[in-house]
């Protein structure tokens, strides 16, 4: 069957799943999406705006080439695409089978549902009638209920059940008579057994006597939908729809935590001012309840003063759920944010937080905007509602105690919760049906080092299934599966629909455009390695360029730190250097390139032997007459030239350098790269108690680098955890602002607090002081919480300085792209097109696109690389049919529309002195039509002529 | 969706619009930009919001390709009023497509006022998606602040 | 249902009145109580302060008495001071093996031994989870008509044992007021702690919880407690007269019984006017 | 309360310096947000807010634990357990700090040990608690006569409901005193 | 620095003429654009002039000003040419011809513009009788210059000065390599010239010419003309606005136009190499015509006369010079430029831009700020969103 056309299944509609299948469906081959609601797009069909730009811009995933294929429209009306299949309100049923060959059976709800499934539950408790009945029924299960036997029969003559729930010990006929009468009367209905931990052997005793299962008291409500779901699937199992595929993508997502389940301290549901932050986002929006005003949901009253609880269900092992759900932060950042500038009514907007985790690359500066626009960030996290002050006509009362202990207390119109995030029914049953290895609170733990992969060879996850995740991890894990799914395809031989249009019109089509085939990845990282590496096993030829002289990049030094790295980047080198597809260049750097976006022609040239030309990916200026720089070197290789159609940019970065000057006398100061190193080569003693201090934030998250580099506070956290497993006796002291251990990470905070490490905070205004002499460091620092002058004398001081990106202006220049604000690779958007340029054959992975960790850095290759493959593996594009066109004769040249045109579609080709259009990067959006006076810039049905015509009939329709 | 259903086609020439105010029915258009305010006009029809239909949509892919001549022909074609409604900033979906109209409607509002046609007729919105409230209510208040302007002078004038 | 009964120290002095109305309403209920033979002081807060260990030997020592009589029943403690310490002695016993074995060697003393199998439930536990609810509402006739009853249930039997009710909003009188006829206040500092032992230290801190308390109690006729120390207390420092009654005497009187076999009169606070509202 | 001299005093009680340490383990992991001190319902009236006491006894800092009223004023009421996001035995701990506190026996809080020891006297002479002459021998011992002062308005109107029963003092061998001689050996 | 040409003779023009010849001579310039005379006619136009003796027929000052030499500028710097080109250009020329270069029209690195305080122009018919059949015009030349230099004037003897120069908001050189400061200046003795940039220095210098300075009246007099050309403004914006205050008036404002596009055709600043009007875009279908007829009743033929003039209005919204050559070229006699001079200059302000005064000021359309003009959007003027 080496001809079919690979397809893929991907389960779950959300923000991932749309990414994964758009990136398969880019790349020629077919998706099935299943989605269990009744519509696409999951959570974001209820937000208007996200963080951290207070924009919307889910339209941005759709494909910026081959445009014909999607439907143009906001993704919250819908998302259709030829290679997609798309299932809403549908169940999935079973799924069997391994990587090229799985056979999935699924079932739309409208014609099998829940609801023509009815369940008779049969018990004399009352109270266990009753709580069967609500799950079942919340559930979509029609339920009836009988308190004996004889009642449970004559419902039984009357109508007829698929499933049957009885206790065993009852008054008058047990359960077990119950059982051989009901099978007379209805042969094939499904009857489980209800019993307590004593009578288990009864209960086996009648699975003898046609049972088909028993359940035992006390019921847990997940194991009851479970074993219920089971036998309504069998039970609607033949009239599924069947179909197989060649790989699986698990994009289920997560589900919010219920803020009144368990204690509900804060009185949701019982106080109508508190509301969860996804009811707040509705009640922001305009087409939310409160229509264009903020009101209070039951009063109509202008909502003036509104707070913000954060770690509602999360970081909190009273609700067991001890990790950080890494959203909620931000999303009451943008939510304050969106309420005081949107609506001016509202006075007092006060946020309260442990550890504000504004760890996303734009997300420090979007919560510095949030305070000035006058956001209160206060540091305490509020109990309850202060009982006994019911909620009266003049608020909330909420009391709290700030960090220097005195009590405060206001009153709120609004509370909004902000719950944590955590995995759902669905996912746990499908979990244990496929035996995924998951973590211990539920989420699927994806292989280390291959994001995206599970323990099931063809299954990949990616989004919230894998753990609370933001909308840009999400985005960048989905392209990192669908690159996985690609890999099983390509090895199973599987062809993608290469041009529907060559087939439907008679002739073939002259006007397509075809990238040169091949990428360059640039930098010989760890990025650049999986990066050129996934590339390459699809198929294309690769050239990996490295200035230094040899493959790794940070890694090299960080490979010891990380468990089971090193074993990994000597796998990923040797892959990298026996692959007959990847030409590497070591010592090499990019001189300048020739031709069009993804028609490249691209010169590399020796790296200097001079050590100071430190910048030496900086392309050297050509000589004045234009001709390269003379290679007198003699000895060392002639410059190479290379064609390819797309660019990785993976050039990494390195350790900022302190701001404030290293005292020079302090032996014992170190930042933490070099810490790191210490204690690898064992130059500090860890055998012997030593006291350390560690200073988060140095120079980081302060105007000049307004970005957290994310990877600080882990690794400050895991020396702090090796100092102390050396002895227990060494004193270690955190100083931080904030400890940025996102998701499951958290652990390792609560870690090295419980191995008895000391954190304290401090505010941008106070940090503590280091003085360092010959005798040790010395540090004092006044304790925000005691309000006491502290001070300690350290062997070592630690400053966690963060990440510098290395990517030079010139060197993305060089591409059409450019560097963002803090100097990282400037992405067409920060959530929708995380690896991309503006221009789609422009891309970068690793540190010098954003600050982030070994997993992130991998993901984001693996994204590129999908994004590379999808574009290399289309052999001709074809322009969407309202692409720009140019009519020379009109034409004068004047550049107006090059400068208009967002997406550098346009230049002018140097010999025929004439404008041309690159099809590919136009988006058919009109813009220069409009800036030329001329009339030269045409796209098709948008430019003057027929928008007189529509103009003349709009206005000529009768009224 | 925006529209009334079309009545039956009649054979009588289109009534044009007598002089007296108060049976005056203004004619508008709007240049709405396809991925927000289109959303919006789709959201508040499937929301069964009610608005005049004297506004005409002409869908647009963005603000952005609002080449002044449309309006001004708009006007010259007999419209009372155009309207231009796109993505707020930032929401472009071609980045920066609103910026630049809001630019062309500036230079607009300086010259045309000088020739009589109020710079009320000209409007500039930004509606979002999920603004369909808003949608219609921009519709209602643009068509009864219109009425109250009276005919265009431009209407009047049997001038192309 | 038939309970060893632990009416602890309180119970017999200060708590007078909380031990006759719970003999007389369980016997009215036809449950019958047995006094657990020669019990002794549970060892209430001083035990811990000043020596830890024997603030497990006292409680243990009324554990081994109580499986002693071998008749399987379950310990009803009404106080919830005495219900927490067995309870906790109870379990710290039952978990530690080495710290059981310790103790049996010191109760030895008195020929005793505990295997802490026994279970502990507070009054309140037993009256609404064995029945006592459908009962009082057929015996009860609707007595309390009219009434509204504020029911406080403090802090050591809801917390740290969750037993029978939500630790932090207590809804489990509603059921036994409503038996009654009596409506139920709607409040939410049923469970709000009134100063237990340092009301008595340290007066002021007393007079402002229990203020705040009897404050949200305003619109009722009468509180209704389950802990000598709580019903101490908020008799204690009322600025202005609340009526507070044991909740044993409340169900008592709606079952018909007279004042006096409730010990009404011992109350510090005047309870007459729910005496008088109660129909005959 | 000098740092110094309790630090001496400590050390000279391993015992209760284990004690210490078992507290400093038992909440390691607080993550200092505040909710045991929002919960507390005597935190208004503490010198030293409980949040502030963890931290205190996590950076050793004896002085400030053994100088503040705060275990003194814990009425058990155990909120702060159920509600700390860590899961720490807060309430436990705090009991934990007042045994190490009279473990010191320092002369701050000389009145509760008195009252504390005549109680534990009634109970080891009488098996049960008998207020009038338990609180009779804590007054003597004391020898502060306002203290009998402040709780005769108390005493007049349990005596008007009868609710001290009169029993007349006797001597001899206490009914649990063997148990309380067998448990004093057990502990050393 | 400034320098200054003795007058010979008492002939303004023949000293300008013997100052270029000897700028060719030199090799200072590869050759100088002035406007000359064809042939003995009194039309004066543009001449490329390199042979240092074909001078004797420019007419580098005088009233005649029918072809702004902006457009031919850019003609003539469109590639490199590999030489320097001396420019003599008015005021409006020069802003035409700086617009031209942000349109990438032209550049001006190979010239060297030399601007002049204007000597303003006439109209065609008022110069064909000034001119009379040109045969003896240089007296009637000096006696021009001797007059517009001295004050400012709107007409000289019988002949008002064209409207266009009556309004002028900037008569004096701006941007300009070299300015020669002839108003107020004692032009039978010498002319001042002032270096503005180094070209301009690099020039003077090579013809060695005297130290010099400029006229002490001269700023007096340019206050003066400052207020009187804003009141000739203001008078001209009212009538405009009521000659043209509805659409309709507009209409008869153009009534005699024939859409010949002359105004489009001289006008500098309207670079298109085919006008969208002389496209299909607006070949409308005869079906279009009758239905337009059917809407309206009737059709005036050549149609989009009105809608021809808003758009040119609307493209050139803020790059329009003032140069006036519209009304000089349009054969209906429709004070166009008076139409476009009170527009323009309204609308631009609006973008605070003003055409040519910097060669780096981008094209106000071009550009845009992230959050600016929120007084236009939204429903009410006022509230922004």
């Amino acid at each position: 069957m080496t001809d079919q056309i690979g397809k893929t299944l991907v389960i779950g509609g959300g923000i991932s799943g749309i990414r994964a299948s758009l990136d398969l469906a880019q790349a020629g081959y077919q998706v099935l999406l299943l989605e269990q609601s009744d519509r696409v797009g999951g959570l974001l069909s209820q937000l208007d705006t996200q963080f951290p730009t207070s924009t919307c811009g889910m339209c941005r995933m759709l494909p910026m080439m081959e445009r014909d294929r999607v439907d143009q429209q906001c993704l919250r009306r819908g998302l259709s695409h030829d290679n997609i299949e798309i299932c809403v309100s549908t169940d999935l049923i079973s799924l069997k089978g391994d990587p090229g060959n799985f056979s999935v059976s699924f079932l739309s709800q409208t014609d099998g549902g829940r609801d023509d499934c009815p369940v008779l539950v049969v018990d004399d408790e009352k109270i266990v009638r009753d709580s069967m009945k609500e799950w079942l029924s919340e559930e979509g299960y029609p339920v009836q209920t009988a308190d004996s036997a004889a009642e449970a029969l004559n419902l039984l003559a009357e109508g007829s059940f698929k499933v049957m729930l009885t206790d065993i010990k009852m008054p008058g006929m047990d359960g077990v008579t119950l059982l051989t009468r009901a099978k007379e009367i209805q042969p094939d209905l499904a009857v489980v057994m209800m019993t307590a931990y004593a009578a288990v052997d009864t209960a086996v005793e009648a699975m003898k006597q046609g049972a088909l299962d028993y359940l035992v008291k006390p019921f847990d409500p997940d194991a009851v939908l479970q074993m219920v779901d089971r036998i309504f699937k069998d039970a609607v199992a033949e009239n599924a729809r069947k179909d197989t595929v060649d790989a699986v993508i698990l994009a289920s997502g997560a589900t919010f935590f219920q803020p009144n389940l368990g204690i509900n301290p804060y009185g949701y549901g019982r106080i109508p001012g508190v509301v969860t932050n996804l009811e707040f986002e509705r009640m922001l929006s305009h087409a939310g309840p409160g229509g264009m005003d903020l009101v209070h949901p039951v009063t109509g009253r202008p909502v003036t003063r509104i707070a913000w609880f954060q770690c509602v269900g999360s970081r909190d092992i009273q609700t067991g759920t001890p990790f950080c759900s890494s959203t909620c932060c931000m999303i009451s950042v943008k939510q304050s944010l969106l309420a005081k500038t949107m609506y001016p009514q509202v006075t007092e907007a006060c946020v309260f937080y442990m550890d504000l985790r504004t760890w996303g690359k734009a997300s420090d500066d979007y919560a510095r905007q949030a305070k000035k626009a006058g956001v209160r960030f206060v540091r305490a996290r509020v109990h309850s509602l202060a009982p006994g002050l019911k909620e009266n006509d003049t608020g909330i009362p909420v009391v709290w105690l700030d960090p220097s202990g005195d009590r405060r207390e206001s009153l709120f119109d609004l509370v909004v919760l902000a719950p944590g995030q955590h995995p759902d029914a669905f996912l746990s049953g499908f979990a244990k049906d496929q035996e995924l290895t998951t973590d211990d609170w539920g989420f699927v733990r994806p292989e280390p080092f291959l994001s995206g992969h599970t323990n099931r060879p063809g299954i990949f996850v990616c989004g919230g299934a894998t753990g609370p995740r933001d909308i840009h991890d999400s985005v960048t894990g989905a392209s990192a599966a669908a690159l996985s799914a690609m890999q099983v395809m390509a090895s199973a031989g599987r062809q993608t629909v290469q041009n529907p249009e060559k087939t439907e019109s008679t002739g073939l089509r002259s006007d397509g455009v075809s990238l040169f085939p091949g990428a360059l990845v640039i930098g010989g990282g760890i990025a650049g390695m999986a990066a050129a590496l996934a590339i390459a096993d699809q198929g294309f030829d690769v050239d990996l360029v490295e200035k230094t002289d040899h493959l790794g990049g940070n890694l090299v030094w960080l490979q010891t730190a990380i468990e089971g790295a090193g074993s990994f980047l000597e796998e990923q080198t040797a892959a990298v250097q026996g692959h007959d597809r990847i030409r590497i260049h070591t010592r090499t750097c990019v001189a300048d390139t020739m031709g069009r976006p993804g028609q490249w022609n691209t010169r590399l040239t020796p790296v200097k032997d001079t050590a100071e030309n430190t910048d030496a990916d900086r392309p050297e200026q050509l000589a004045e007459n234009g001709s390269p720089p003379d290679k007198s070197s003699g000895g060392k290789s002639p410059d190479v030239q290379v064609r390819h159609g797309v660019v990785v940019l993976a050039v990494g970065g390195a350790e900022a350098s302190p701001d404030r000057p290293l005292p020079d006398n302090g032996p014992g100061i170190y930042t933490q790269q070099q810490f790191q190193q210490a204690l690898d080569q064992d130059a500090i003693d860890t055998g012997s108690p030593l006291h350390v201090a560690m200073f988060q934030c140095q120079g980081s998250r302060e105007p000049g680098r307004d970005y957290c580099s994310r990877i600080c506070c882990p690794r400050s956290l895991d020396q702090a955890l090796r100092l102390k497993a050396g002895h227990p006796d060494s004193r270690v002291v955190i100083f931080y602002r904030d400890m940025m251990t996102p998701g499951l990470s958290e652990s390792a905070y609560t870690e090295a607090r419980k191995a008895g490490v000391v954190f304290v905070p401090y505010e941008p205004g106070n940090t503590p002081e280091l003085a360092a002499d010959n005798t040790g460091c010395r540090v004092n620092w006044t304790d925000p919480i005691l309000g006491r002058a502290m001070e300690m004398a350290a062997d070592y001081a630690v400053l966690a300085t963060g990440i510098q990106p290395g990517l030079s202006r010139d060197l993305a220049r060089l591409f059409g792209a450019d560097l963002d604000r803090s100097g990282f690779f400037d992405q067409a958007d920060i959530k929708w097109r995380p690896v991309e340029a503006m221009d789609p054959r422009v891309l970068a992975c690793g540190i010098c696109l954003e600050p982030g960790n070994l997993a992130l850095t991998l993901a984001s290759a693996r994204a590129a690389a999908a994004k590379a493959v999808s574009l290399l593996s289309r052999e001709t594009f074809f322009p969407g049919k309202d692409t720009a066109r140019v009519r020379s004769a009109f034409c004068s040249l004047c550049q107006i529309c090059i400068d208009a045109c967002p997406f550098n579609a346009r230049f002018i080709d140097p010999e025929t002195r004439t404008l041309k259009v690159d099809p590919l990067a136009c988006q058919g959006c009109g813009i220069c039509a409009a800036a030329c006076p001329s009339g030269a810039a045409v796209v098709t049905d948008r430019s003057l002529a027929p928008m007189i015509k529509t103009i003349h009939a709009v206005l000529n329709q009768p009224l | 969706m925006t529209q009334t259903v079309m009545e039956p086609e009649q054979d009588s020439p289109p009534k044009t619009p007598s002089l007296n105010p108060d049976a005056f029915e203004p004619v508008a258009v709007a240049f709405v930009c396809n991925w927000c305010t289109y959303t919006a006009a789709d959201l508040a029809g499937t929301s069964r919001l009610t608005y005049p239909d004297n506004v005409r949509l002409v869908r647009v892919m963005c603000t952005g390709m609002v080449d002044p001549q449309y309006v001004i022909k708009a006007f010259l074609e007999g419209a009372d009023a155009v309207l231009v409604s796109g993505c707020h900033p930032g929401d472009c979906h071609y980045i920066n497509g609103n910026y630049k109209a809001r630019r062309r409607i500036k230079l607009l509002k300086q010259i045309l006022p000088r020739f009589g046609i109020d710079a009320q007729r000209l409007r500039l919105t930004w509606i979002g998606a999920s603004d369909g409230i808003e949608f219609a209510q921009t519709m209602t208040r643009f068509v009864e602040e219109i009425r109250g302007l009276g005919p265009c002078q431009a209407r009047l004038q049997q001038v192309i | 249902m038939d309970y060893l009964y632990y009416p602890g120290c309180s119970l017999e002095g200060t708590a007078k009145e909380y031990d006759i109305s719970c003999r007389a309403l369980f016997e009215a209920l036809e449950d019958r109580l047995t006094e657990i033979p020669d019990w002794t002081c549970c060892g209430a807060t001083a035990a811990q302060c000043v020596d830890p260990f024997l603030s497990v030997v006292l409680p243990a020592r009324n554990l081994a008495l109580a499986e002693k009589t071998d008749t399987g029943l379950d310990v009803l403690v009404p106080c919830s001071a005495c219900y927490l310490n067995l309870k906790k002695a109870r379990q710290d016993l039952w978990e530690n093996n080495a710290l059981r074995a310790q103790v049996n060697q010191v109760l030895e003393e008195d020929g005793l031994a505990v295997n802490a199998s026994v279970r502990v439930r507070h009054l309140l536990d037993v009256l609404t989870r064995d029945g006592a609810v459908d009962r009082v509402a057929q015996l009860s006739e609707n007595r309390m008509k009219g009434l509204v009853i504020a029911p406080y249930y403090g802090c050591q039997c809801l917390r740290p044992y969750v037993e029978f009710d939500d630790p932090e909003q207590p809804r489990s009188m509603d059921a036994l007021i409503r038996a009654t006829g009596a409506d139920v206040l709607a409040w939410d500092m049923g469970a709000v702690c009134c100063g237990a032992s340092t009301a008595t230290t340290k007066p002021q801190v007393g007079k402002e919880l229990v203020g705040r308390i009897l404050d949200q109690a305003k619109t009722a006729h009468a509180v209704v407690t389950v802990c000598p120390m709580c019903q101490m207390n908020l008799e204690r420092f009322q600025s202005r007269s609340v009526p507070v009654v044991y909740l044993p005497q409340f169900l008592g009187l709606s079952l018909g019984m007279p004042a006096e076999s409730l010990g009404c009169g011992m109350n510090l606070s005047d309870i007459r006017p729910v005496l008088s509202r109660v129909a005959p | 309360m000098h740092l110094t001299d309790i630090r001496e005093k400590l050390a000279a009680r391993p015992d209760l310096t284990r004690q210490l340490a078992q507290v400093k383990e038992q909440v390691a992991t607080c993550i200092q947000c505040g909710t045991c001190s929002g919960s507390c319902p005597n935190a208004g009236f503490m010198d030293m807010t409980p949040r502030r006491m963890w931290r205190a006894v996590l950076t050793d800092r004896v002085d400030m634990v053994f100088s503040s009223q705060t275990f003194m004023l814990c009425a058990s009421c155990y909120v702060c357990t159920l509600r700390c996001p860590r899961g720490l035995p807060l309430t436990g701990a705090m009991a934990e700090l007042k045994q190490v506190a009279f473990g010191l026996n320092l002369d701050r809080f000389k009145r509760s040990t008195l009252f504390y020891k005549a109680f534990m006297d009634n109970i080891r002479q009488y098996g049960r608690v008998r207020e009038t002459e338990m609180m009779a021998r804590y007054f003597l011992a004391v020898k502060d006569p306002r203290v009998p002062m402040s709780y005769t308005g108390m005493g007049i109107k349990l005596m008007a409901k009868h609710k001290l029963h009169p029993h007349l003092p006797t001597w001899g061998p206490g009914r649990l005193a063997p148990l309380f001689d067998r448990a004093k050996q057990q502990e050393r | 620095m400034i320098a200054s040409i003795q007058t010979k003779d008492h002939s303004i023009t023949r000293t300008l003429q013997d100052f270029f010849a000897g700028m060719l001579k030199t090799g200072a310039a590869d050759a100088v654009l002035v406007p000359s005379r064809m042939s003995d006619s009194p039309y004066v136009k543009p001449c490329l002039i390199a042979s240092h003796d074909r001078l004797d027929r420019t007419v580098p000052l005088g009233p005649g000003f029918f072809v702004n030499a902006g457009p031919m500028m850019s003609r003539l710097t469109r590639t490199r040419a590999g030489s320097t080109l001396v420019a003599w250009l008015r005021p409006c020329e020069i802003r035409a011809f700086v617009e031209l270069t942000k349109l990438r029209q032209g550049a001006r690195e190979e010239v060297v513009i030399i601007g002049m305080d204007c000597p303003m122009a006439l109209s065609r018919t008022d110069y064909d009788d000034w001119a009379g059949q040109g045969n003896d015009m240089s007296d009637d030349v000096e006696k021009w210059i001797q007059t517009v230099y001295q004050k400012p004037v709107t007409q000289v003897d019988a002949w008002p000065v064209s409207r266009a120069c009556q309004v002028c908001d900037a008569p004096y050189p701006v941007n300009a390599d070299v300015s020669v400061m002839l108003l107020g200046g004692d032009l039978d003795r010498e002319i001042a010239l002032r270096a503005d940039t180094e070209k301009g220095e690099k020039l003077l210098a090579e013809m060695d010419l005297s130290e010099g300075q400029e006229p002490e009246r001269r700023k007096a007099l340019l206050a003066d003309l400052e207020t009187e050309r804003t009141e000739a403004f203001q008078a001209m914006d009212e009538e405009m606005l009521d000659q043209t205050g509805s659409i309709e008036s507009l209409n008869r404002f153009f009534s005699a136009c024939v859409n010949c596009y002359n105004c489009r055709s001289v006008c500098p600043v309207c670079y298109c190499k085919e006008c969208v009007f002389n496209t299909d875009a607006v070949a409308y279908a005869p079906t279009q015509y009758l239905s337009w007829a059917d809407k309206w009743g009737q059709v005036s033929l050549p149609n989009d006369t009105v809608f021809f003039h808003l758009t040119r209005l609307a493209h050139i919204g803020c790059t329009c010079v003032g140069c006036g050559q519209c009304t000089l070229a349009c054969p209906s006699h429709i004070p166009v430029s008076d139409l476009f001079i009170s527009v323009t200059r309204n609308a631009r302000k609006a973008f605070d831009y003003v055409p040519g005064r910097d060669d780096a000021e981008p094209l106000p359309l071009s550009v845009f700020q992230e959050s600016e003009f929120t007084d236009i959007v939204g429903m009410g003027n006022k509230e922004a969103t």
